[in-house]
């Protein structure tokens, strides 16, 4: 009999796709990420009391804090990196060049929000 | 220079689990992949199975993973991958034995996409050929390269996801079709590349143009189908 | 001779259409954000809040985001312009990330059945989303 | 298990002969096209440079032409009436296949552009002609693709990676074949009133080649054991430019842009061989004259190789001290950007494996084993003709590579494969469709798979002694320096020799796989197999003609000797012994005369 398949979820990880693979793997992660933090935020809008400080305590928490900012804003800027390529077929050659400028744009103002989010959770 | 060669082996006749193996052979750095996979077959172990024809990178037989990336063994030479060359099946399709893959699934969904010419209207009256300028011949001159080799299709994370998904290769099939300015049929593939395992499980992951033994820019022709799809522009 | 086909002939059906929304919502989402932030800074955002919260209230422009900072009069925060710039993202954001979830969960579900139940989840989870997001903003 | 089917018409092999035959057989009879590959990885997809028809789309030219050039490359051993038949049809192959998608390249008015080749000549003014239409320089590639596709929208059964073994054959008539599945290693017979053999040439006997590993001869071979003849099966075509060592083809198509051959020296050599055409003449006149650089010590850094250069310098000037001019009459000035749109994949070939740019550096080449003049014998319908009184041997076809019409005589003129398989694809596959319908079923032999059951056990049960990797290495040197491009009585007396020994080391084979499914291993020995008894054919047809003519240059006999050996050269094995007869040469309008270009 011949094997079923070999592209399970892990192997698939392995799978060496460079760049924009893992771009890829970061926005969905980036999406799901958002996705549950407004799904709960809202949930404790809504409920408030007991139960929603409680959940408010998690996501104010500042490594919560760190990755949601993660996910909002790489999820943002790959999106607009895709969304200019979609709409712009043309562009599509100069792929790799996008992925860099995406990494310039991103690394900084993450790297300074990660470290203002820093200060202001350890120094309070 | 020495090569260690790691390939995934699997015999459906004796095994019950993939393993790999190890070889240590001499090799060139101009040798290919294919070559060395030759020697241990002729010299090592003759049941070791792989597709190869052309062995020049353009029939297409010889798509594997080497070093964990979808290349043609034929163009995957030695020097470009160093010491140690790991080579295993394509991935998301059924391994029948060692290297050899059941390549059924890919080319049902060829198939799906009208992969021929339509062109219903009758012939110019004097019989000849039916008339394309140099620049609509040019359009989609990047897509008649595919040789159907399925290095892009099997780096999909949407076709290792599931199998019903077209996948690369049958669109890059339908925009050589789509936009060759003599074909009729653009109508009909646009609408089956509109179903939900069509054109909408692209998710511009790259690995496609990256794996594609001919270079072709296989993203580039899937967004510009996308495109299509919306403004019907078929320029 | 042009080749463009007609409306009908596109292949334009909810996918493809949805293709395209995720996109214009991506830019849209973007032009929200931008106006979320030049509003904050006209009504006086630089003396009176950090840029987290900037960031916070450019993200979703709903009062409660600005009540712990030092803005001294919530009022223009919470008029009838802010809370429709709101409730325009909450239901772009929603729409675009309910339809990443079908999306991901079309990529591994390949039977009609089972994709249906996602559909008909993903709009039971839009409707609550969207209703419970609209409560919260116009009653804030 | 045995697994049985029956078809009219049953075509072997997926080329683009044999997808021509399935497609114009299958629009009457049911159809069915076997192939040991998937039919896109057949390989016709590695032809490159054109597909030559007098469509005079971009300058004057005639049926008559091409005819008479064809006849001249054949170095006058082509059968002039299926010469003329060929070309006649050729305007009309070339737009049938423009009519079902295949993406020509254009000209300016939007026709199907074409370029000179090796060989091709205005006959009034001697120059070269621009007769090959091409798109890009993967011509081959598209006729593949598009005929696969083609085949696809017609519904023809296909049955991929069945490797047939044997011919069936009763009271003197074809029924059928027999083929392993090798996903399964089942035995499939198919029950047929007429087969068509389109499997190709047997290029890997020799070292350098430019041919796929599926090149083994299967379709000769497998006729030839059930005793049909093989025709002309010492012209053997070598390309002259051949990748270095790789044997990997360049594209006589970069000789067609202007490219030019330079030996060790850094001269152009050509105009000493070829005074009128130089860089363009046929290719046995080039592949013998690189020899004989090399021999003379010429080759570069005193290697067996010389350079071709494409660089757009070069061509430019060169075509200027030529008086090569555009078709307006404009002098030719080439960019590298223009070079690299028409000739991209010598340019990625040349990255791949050389690591070298050709618009900047010259290519090293050699020359390198390429086409299959000879073959199974037929006439221009594609049936099977047994001897020198034209009997058809009834429901036996064979179009492409493997047969010989003969069209290519004793060297192919360039494009005229591409040509050769699209016209008698066509034909046989009409021909076979229309005697399937007026002939009934000849009922199978007894135990129709014995013969290829007994060859496969023989490879399973030899002593295991030798090895069939290194006989096949051996085979495949001793071919090449000794029944290469030029050939002498000791050298092929001692390959016969070689080729004794290495059929009786054969014997001692064995497979050590002994699965059933995808046995590579079985089947790789079974093609050396074949490979072992063309090549003794080969040779003993070489030693045999003594003359040069063609591809085939004799050291011992450097003269054409048209007063003994203008003929064809039959060969079949009775009683184990190998035994050679003669086929007059069809000649209506060309006298042959000395060949110069």
């Amino acid at each position: 009999m011949e094997l079923k398949r070999n592209a399970g979820f892990f192997t698939a990880l392995k799978y060496k796709g460079q760049g924009p693979m893992l771009t890829f793997i970061l926005h969905r992660i980036g999406g799901l990420g958002m996705g549950i933090f407004v799904t709960t935020h809202i949930l404790a809008s809504f409920l408030s009391g007991d139960v929603g400080n409680f959940i408010n305590g998690i996501y104010e928490h500042w490594l919560f804090q760190i990755f949601i900012f993660f996910c909002a804003l790489f999820h943002g800027i790959n999106g607009l990196r895709i969304t200019l390529l979609d709409l712009f077929p043309s562009l599509i050659p100069h792929q790799r060049e996008a992925i860099w400028v995406e990494w310039a744009v991103f690394i900084p103002v993450f790297s300074f929000a990660a470290f203002t989010i820093l200060t202001t959770a350890l120094g309070s | 220079m020495e090569v260690t060669l790691k390939v995934f082996r699997f015999n459906p006749d004796v095994d019950k689990k993939w393993r790999y193996e190890t070889y240590k052979l001499e090799a060139d750095p101009t040798d290919r992949v294919l070559d060395l996979l030759e020697r241990v077959k002729g010299y090592t172990d003759g049941s070791l199975a792989f597709r190869r024809s052309c062995a020049h990178g353009v029939c297409g037989s010889d798509a594997l993973r080497i070093n964990g990336k979808n290349s043609l063994a034929c163009k995957a030479l030695v020097r470009d991958y160093g010491e140690k060359i790991t080579v295993e099946p394509i991935m998301g399709l059924k391994v029948i034995k060692d290297l050899i893959v059941d390549m059924k699934p890919f080319f049902d969904n060829y198939k799906k996409i009208l992969p021929f010419f339509i062109n219903d209207s009758p012939l110019p009256a004097d019989g000849k050929e039916r008339r394309q300028s140099i620049e609509q011949r040019e359009r989609f001159d990047d897509t008649t390269k595919c040789i159907l080799c399925a290095c892009c299709t099997t780096s999909c994370p949407s076709f290792w996801a599931s199998d019903d998904y077209l996948g690369p290769a049958a669109m890059v099939t339908a925009h050589r079709f789509i936009f060759d300015s003599r074909d009729e049929s653009a109508s009909e593939r646009l609408h089956i590349l509109s179903e939900t395992s069509g054109i909408a499980r692209c998710h511009t992951v790259f690995n496609c143009t990256m794996a594609c033994p001919r270079e072709i820019q296989i993203t580039k022709a899937i967004g510009e189908l996308k495109l299509a799809m919306v403004t019907g522009n078929l320029e | 001779m042009k080749r463009t086909l007609p409306i009908s002939k596109r292949g334009l059906n909810f996918e493809t259409i949805m293709w395209f929304f995720t996109r214009l919502s991506a830019l849209a989402m973007y032009g929200f954000i931008i106006i979320g932030m030049i509003g904050a800074l006209v009504m006086g955002a630089r003396m009176n809040m950090n840029f987290a919260d900037v960031m916070r209230w450019a993200f979703m422009s709903n009062s409660t985001h600005v009540q712990s900072t030092n803005i001294p009069d919530i009022a223009p925060w919470a008029n009838a312009f802010w809370r429709l710039v709101a409730s325009g993202f909450l239901l772009v954001a929603s729409a675009h990330g309910v339809h990443g979830l079908v999306v991901i969960a079309d990529d591994y579900l390949v039977k009609p059945l089972q994709r249906n139940v996602v559909r008909l989840l993903s709009i039971v989870m839009l409707v609550s989303i969207g209703l419970i997001g609209l409560y919260v903003i116009w009653t804030a | 298990m045995t697994q049985n089917h029956q078809f009219e018409v049953v075509v072997v092999g997926a080329g683009g002969a044999g997808l021509m035959a399935g497609l114009y057989a299958s629009k009457t009879a049911k159809t069915a096209v076997i192939s040991k590959l998937y039919p896109t990885r057949s390989h016709t997809g590695a032809a490159q440079g054109g597909i030559s028809a007098a469509l005079g789309n971009l300058e004057e030219d005639r049926v008559e032409w091409h005819t008479y050039d064809s006849v001249k490359g054949s170095d006058y051993l082509g059968d002039q009436d299926s010469i003329e038949f060929m070309c006649q049809e050729a305007p009309q192959a070339i737009l049938e296949l423009e009519h079902m998608g295949l993406p020509f390249d254009r000209t300016p008015e939007g026709k199907i552009s074409q370029r000179p080749f090796g060989g091709h000549t205005n006959n009034v003014t001697g120059k070269p002609v621009r007769r090959a239409a091409h798109a890009a320089d993967r011509t081959g590639h598209m006729i593949l693709q598009t005929l696969y596709q083609q085949c696809l929208k017609n519904n023809v059964n296909f049955y991929d990676e069945f490797q047939v073994l044997d011919l069936l054959t009763k009271d003197g008539k074809a029924c059928g074949v027999v083929a392993v599945e090798l996903a399964t290693g089942e035995l499939h017979v198919f029950h047929a009133k007429a087969v068509i053999f389109a499997t190709g040439g047997h290029g890997r006997m020799w070292e350098i080649t430019s041919n796929a590993y599926a090149y083994t001869g299967d379709g000769a071979a497998i006729t030839f054991r059930r005793g049909i003849p093989l025709e002309d099966m010492e012209f053997f075509q070598f390309h002259p430019t051949g990748i270095y060592k790789l044997g990997i083809l360049i594209t006589e198509g970069v000789r067609g842009e202007g490219g030019i051959l330079i030996n060790g020296k850094g001269e152009r050599f050509m105009p000493k061989y070829a005074p009128t055409v130089k860089d363009l003449a046929s290719r046995d006149v080039i592949s013998r004259a690189i020899y004989m650089e090399i021999r003379e010590g010429r080759g570069v850094n005193g290697s067996n190789y010389i350079y071709l250069d494409v660089r757009p310098e070069v061509v430019n000037k060169f075509a200027a001290l030529d008086g090569r001019t555009n078709p307006d009459g404009s002098p030719i000035k080439v960019t590298a950007e223009e070079l690299l749109h028409k000739l991209p994949d010598i340019v990625d070939f040349n990255r791949v494996y050389l690591g070298i740019d050709p618009m900047t550096q010259p290519m090293p080449i050699q020359p390198t084993a390429h086409y299959t003049m000879g073959g199974i014998p037929t006439n221009r319908y594609g049936q099977v003709v047994v001897d020198d009184q034209g009997t058809i041997y009834p429901g036996l076809y064979a179009a492409g590579e493997v047969a010989c019409v003969s069209i290519h005589g004793a060297n192919r003129l360039g494009t005229n494969s591409l040509l050769d398989l699209v016209v008698f694809g066509k034909y046989s596959g009409l021909k076979a469709a229309e005697y399937a319908k007026s002939a009934d079923f000849t009922p199978l032999p007894n135990d129709p798979t014995a013969f290829a059951s007994q060859q496969f056990d023989a490879l399973r049960n030899g002593d295991g002694k030798e090895n069939a990797f290194d006989i096949g290495r051996e085979l495949k040197k001793v071919m090449f320096d000794d029944v290469g491009v030029f050939r002498i009585e000791e050298g092929m007396k001692n390959a016969l020799t070689k080729l004794a020994e290495l059929r009786e080391r054969f014997k001692h084979v064995r497979v050590n796989d002994s699965g059933k499914t995808f046995n590579t291993e079985l089947l790789n020995a079974w093609e050396l197999g074949n490979l072992l008894e063309l090549a003794e054919v080969v040779a003993t047809c070489a030693l045999n003609r003594k003359e040069s003519r063609g591809g085939h240059a004799r050291e011992d006999y450097s003269k054409r000797d048209d007063a003994n050996w203008l003929k064809h050269t039959l060969i079949t094995r009775k009683n184990g012994k190998l035994e050679i007869s003669y086929k007059p040469v069809v000649i209506t309008k060309y006298q042959p005369k000395e060949r110069v270009y």
